[in-house]
C-alpha cells in the first residue's frame, strides 16, 4: 500500500545530508515551509546548497538556517527582502556563496531540472552582467543565452492539502516555486495543513501530482514568518 | 540446429503475470498497448501499483463497465477507462515530465526486436512504404527508470527477436532492461543476456538455439 | 471590457489564412475541436500545416480537412489510427507531408513555443532515425538531441468550461495537449461546451488562465467524432 | 548649462495617470514594485486592464481592507492584495511563460537608468558591496511586448536618469519603448529618444539641458 503521510517533520527530514542541495518553496513567507527548515535546523545537516527565490526574513524560517551557518551557497532571485538581514551580514563577510539567477530562469531551470531537460535557451539576461560566461546562441535572430536545469537532492515544500498519494494543492500565491520544485528533486518532503481521503482533492485539480511526492507531513497550524518576524522570534525558542 | 518454435512455453497471461510479479508495491507504471495491458490483471493482492497513462491520467483504472465508456476518459491506446480515487488528470507537457523526468519507475512495452545490448525496435519495420508513427515509444524509454519488454520469443515464421543487432529502425539505444518471452525471461547486463528463468520444458540449448542474440546461463 | 466570446464557430475562425499553422487539440477523439474543424473546412482556408497528435477517423474533424485537401503537412507523432483511412492514403500518394516527432518532444516543443524558448535538449530519440541530422550534445555524460520550438498562427482547442476572460477547464483526459497549444498560438479559439460567469471556475482549479486565449466559441453538444465514423457520416454533410 | 531640477513638472500621480492613459482596454499588464503600482488607480471607467503578478496571479485585485490581509495572498513587492472574479492562481513556471512567452502586453517599470537606444538599468548600482537582487525584472523586460518605464527625470542631486548609455549593470538591451518622466514622455525610436509630451511650462530646451541623452522633437 502507498502511504506517503510520516508522523513528523523530524522523521521527513532525517536523511538530509551534509552537502545536499535543497530546494524551499515560497515566495518570501508565502509557501515557505516553515516547519520543515526548523526540523532541518534541529537535524544538524551543513555545508547545504538552497535554490529558493529569497534568503528569509528576522531569525526564523529559512533566515534561522542561514544564520545557523547551514548553507554554503544560496541559489536565489531576490536575496534582500523586508527584514532580512541575516544573509546580506554573512555575504558582505564572505560566509556565503550567491548565485544570482532571474527569477523566471530559475523557474525553468528547476522545471527543466524536473522534465528530464538537461539545458535550455532564454532570452533573459541576454546583454546584461548575468549572461558572462554564458554560451549564447542565436534563432531567428534574436539572441539567447543557454541555461541549465537544476536538480536537488531533496526539496522542501508547503502545501494546502494531500491526500496518502502526496497529491498536492496549495493556497492562492503560497503555489508559487512548489509545484516545479516538487518534480526536481530526488526526495520531496511536504508540509500540509490537511490531510484527505484519496479522492478529497478533485482530480481535475490536483496541481502537484503524487508521483512527485516521497513524504507527507501534517502540520496543522503551520507559524505565519511575519508574525514571528515581528515579535522578534528567534529559531531555535 | 533445432527446429524452432515447437515449445510453446507460457501463455501470454502467464508471461504478464511474470511481469506483474517483478513491479514492486508502490510503483508508478506505464503499460504499453497491447499485451503489456494484461499486466494489470496479474497484480497480486496488498499490491498497490499506480498506472499512467501518457495521454494525461495518473490512476488509470480498469476498463468500464459496457455502456459507461466515457469518450473523454481514454488511455493511450484510445481505449475506455476509468480513474481511481487519488486519480489526476494534466496536459501532455505535465505527462511527458513525468516520463523524460525519470519520475515512472516501470514501463512495460512490446517489441519487434530486442539486441543483447538492451537496443529496442517497437515503432516501424522501416519498409518503405510504411507510415512512420511514434507516439510516446522513444520518449518512455529514454526516461522511464527499468524498461521491461514483454513479447513471443519468435515471429510467426519463426524469426528471433532476441536479435543480436537490430534490423529494424531503433526506438532507443539500450534502454532495455528485462525481456519476458514465452520462453524465458532475460535480463540485459553488461556481459550480456543472462537467463533468469526459462519456461516449463525449455532447456538452454533449445533456448540458444531458437535465439539469435547470445545467452549467458 | 474583455469579452472574448464570440457568436459562432464560423465568425472565431474567418480569418484563417491559406498557409497558415494549426494547432489542433485532441488525442484520438478526445479533446478535438469537431466543430471548430468544420467550421474551418467551410471558411475554405488552405495550404494549411497542422500540428496535432493523429490525422482523426473516418472522413469527419480532422481527417475531413485532409481529405479536402487543405492540409499541405501534418506534424504529429502517430499518423495511423483505428478508422483513419485519409491520411494515410494520400501520403502513400505523395499528396501530404509529414513531420513525425515523438509525443512527449511534439508536447515540449509546442510548450516552448508558448514559453519563450526557442530551443531545448531531450534525450528523446537519441540513437534514433529520428535523430538524424538533428544538432546533438552531451551533458553529464549523457546524449541529447536539440529540439526547437514549434509555435502557429491558430490554435483550435476544446475545452469544457469558459468565462469572458477567456479562463478555461477541461474534461478529463480531452484535456491532453489543448493547455499548451493554447500558449503557443497568436490567436487561440476554443468551444466550449459550458459558459460560467467571471468567478465560475475556482481560481485554484484554472487550468488555461486567459491570459492565453483570444476567442471562444459555445457549442452547446459537441459532436462525437466515434459515434459520426460509426455512422459513416462525411463532412460536409 | 541651465540651472537643473528648477521645474518640478509632474508629480508622481500625474505621471501614474499618463501612463494608465496609454494603455489600452483588455490589455494584461504587470506592474513593477513601488510608483509603477499607482497606475492602477487611474485607469479611466470603462477600461479593463487584468493585472499578473509574477509570483503566481492573473487577475490582482487591490489592496485588502485592514485586518483582511492574507500573507498568501501577496504581489511580487509580497504586500497583500486580493483577487478580482475570473482570477486564477499558477505556479513560477507557468507564470514566466506568460513573460517569456510575450503573453504579456504591458509592463511599467522603475529605473536607475534609461539610454537613449531603450537600454534598461534598474535592478543594481554595480557597488561593489551591493548585494545583487535581480528578481523578474530581467524577464520582464526579455518577455513583455510593451515596456513603460516611470522615473523621475533627474536624481536627488541632479543627474540625469534619461542617459547616452548607462553606466550601470543593464537589465536589458534596448527593450524600453516609452519613458514617463516628471518632466517628459518619451518614445525610444530607432532615430533616437522622441519627446511625446512635455509637462507644464517644461521647453524643449529646458528639457535636453536636464537630460544627457539626445532628444528630438
Amino acid at each position: 500500500m502507498i502511504n506517503k503521510i510520516l508522523s513528523s517533520a523530524e522523521e521527513a527530514v532525517h536523511d538530509i545530508f551534509d552537502g545536499a542541495t535543497i530546494m524551499i518553496s515560497g515566495f518570501g513567507e508565502a509557501g515557505s515551509p516553515i516547519e520543515l527548515i526548523h526540523a532541518l535546523i534541529d537535524q544538524g545537516a551543513k555545508n547545504l546548497t538552497i535554490v529558493s527565490n529569497n534568503t528569509g526574513s528576522g531569525e526564523v524560517g529559512l533566515a534561522a538556517l542561514i544564520a545557523h551557518k547551514r548553507v554554503k551557497k544560496m541559489i536565489c532571485s531576490f536575496p534582500r527582502t523586508a527584514n532580512s538581514t541575516v544573509f546580506p551580514e554573512l555575504f558582505k563577510k564572505g560566509e556565503i556563496e550567491l548565485e544570482i539567477v532571474p527569477q523566471g530562469t530559475l523557474a525553468e531551470r528547476i522545471r527543466a531540472g524536473g522534465a528530464g531537460i538537461p539545458a535550455f535557451y532564454t532570452p533573459t539576461s541576454v546583454g546584461t552582467p548575468l549572461a558572462d560566461h554564458k554560451e549564447s546562441r542565436t534563432f531567428d535572430g534574436i539572441t539567447y543565452v543557454m541555461e541549465h536545469a537544476i536538480k536537488a537532492d531533496f526539496a522542501l515544500v508547503k502545501a494546502l492539502k494531500a491526500d496518502r498519494y502526496g497529491n498536492l494543492i496549495y493556497n492562492k500565491t503560497a503555489r508559487n516555486f512548489g509545484p516545479i520544485m516538487c518534480t526536481a528533486a530526488k526526495t520531496t518532503i511536504i508540509q500540509v495543513e490537511y490531510l484527505v481521503n484519496l479522492g478529497g482533492i478533485d482530480p481535475e485539480c490536483v496541481v502537484t501530482p503524487g508521483i512527485f511526492v516521497q513524504r507527507v507531513v501534517h502540520i496543522e497550524n503551520p507559524a505565519q514568518e511575519s508574525k514571528l518576524v515581528a515579535e522578534n522570534r528567534r529559531y531555535p525558542w | 540446429m533445432v527446429e524452432k518454435n515447437i515449445i510453446q512455453g507460457w501463455d501470454v497471461n502467464q508471461m504478464a503475470q511474470k511481469v506483474a510479479l517483478d513491479i514492486p508495491d508502490g510503483s508508478y507504471v506505464n503499460l504499453g498497448i497491447g499485451i503489456p495491458e494484461k499486466v494489470a490483471a496479474f497484480v497480486p493482492e496488498g499490491r498497490e501499483l499506480i498506472y499512467h497513462t501518457e495521454n494525461g491520467l495518473l490512476g488509470m483504472g480498469p476498463a468500464p463497465a459496457p455502456g459507461e465508456e466515457d469518450p473523454e476518459l481514454i488511455n493511450a491506446g484510445k481505449k475506455a477507462v476509468t480513474a481511481i480515487p487519488g486519480a489526476c488528470y494534466f496536459h501532455h507537457a505535465d505527462s511527458f515530465t513525468m516520463i523524460r523526468g525519470k519520475h515512472i519507475d516501470v514501463c512495460v512495452l512490446g517489441a519487434l526486436q530486442v539486441a543483447e545490448n538492451g537496443d529496442l525496435a517497437n515503432w516501424s519495420t522501416g519498409e518503405p512504404d510504411a507510415i512512420p508513427a511514434v507516439g510516446g515509444a522513444m520518449d518512455l524509454v529514454a526516461g522511464v527508470k527499468t524498461i521491461y519488454v514483454i513479447t513471443k520469443h519468435n515471429t510467426k515464421t519463426g524469426e528471433s527477436k532476441i536479435v543480436k543487432r537490430c534490423s529494424y529502425p531503433l526506438t532507443g539505444k539500450a534502454v532495455v532492461n528485462r525481456i519476458y518471452t514465452n520462453l524465458a525471461i532475460l535480463d540485459v547486463t553488461d556481459q550480456g543476456l543472462q537467463v533468469k528463468e526459462m519456461a516449463p520444458g525449455v532447456s538452454f540449448e533449445y533456448l540458444q538455439a531458437v535465439t539469435e542474440a547470445t545467452l549467458i546461463l
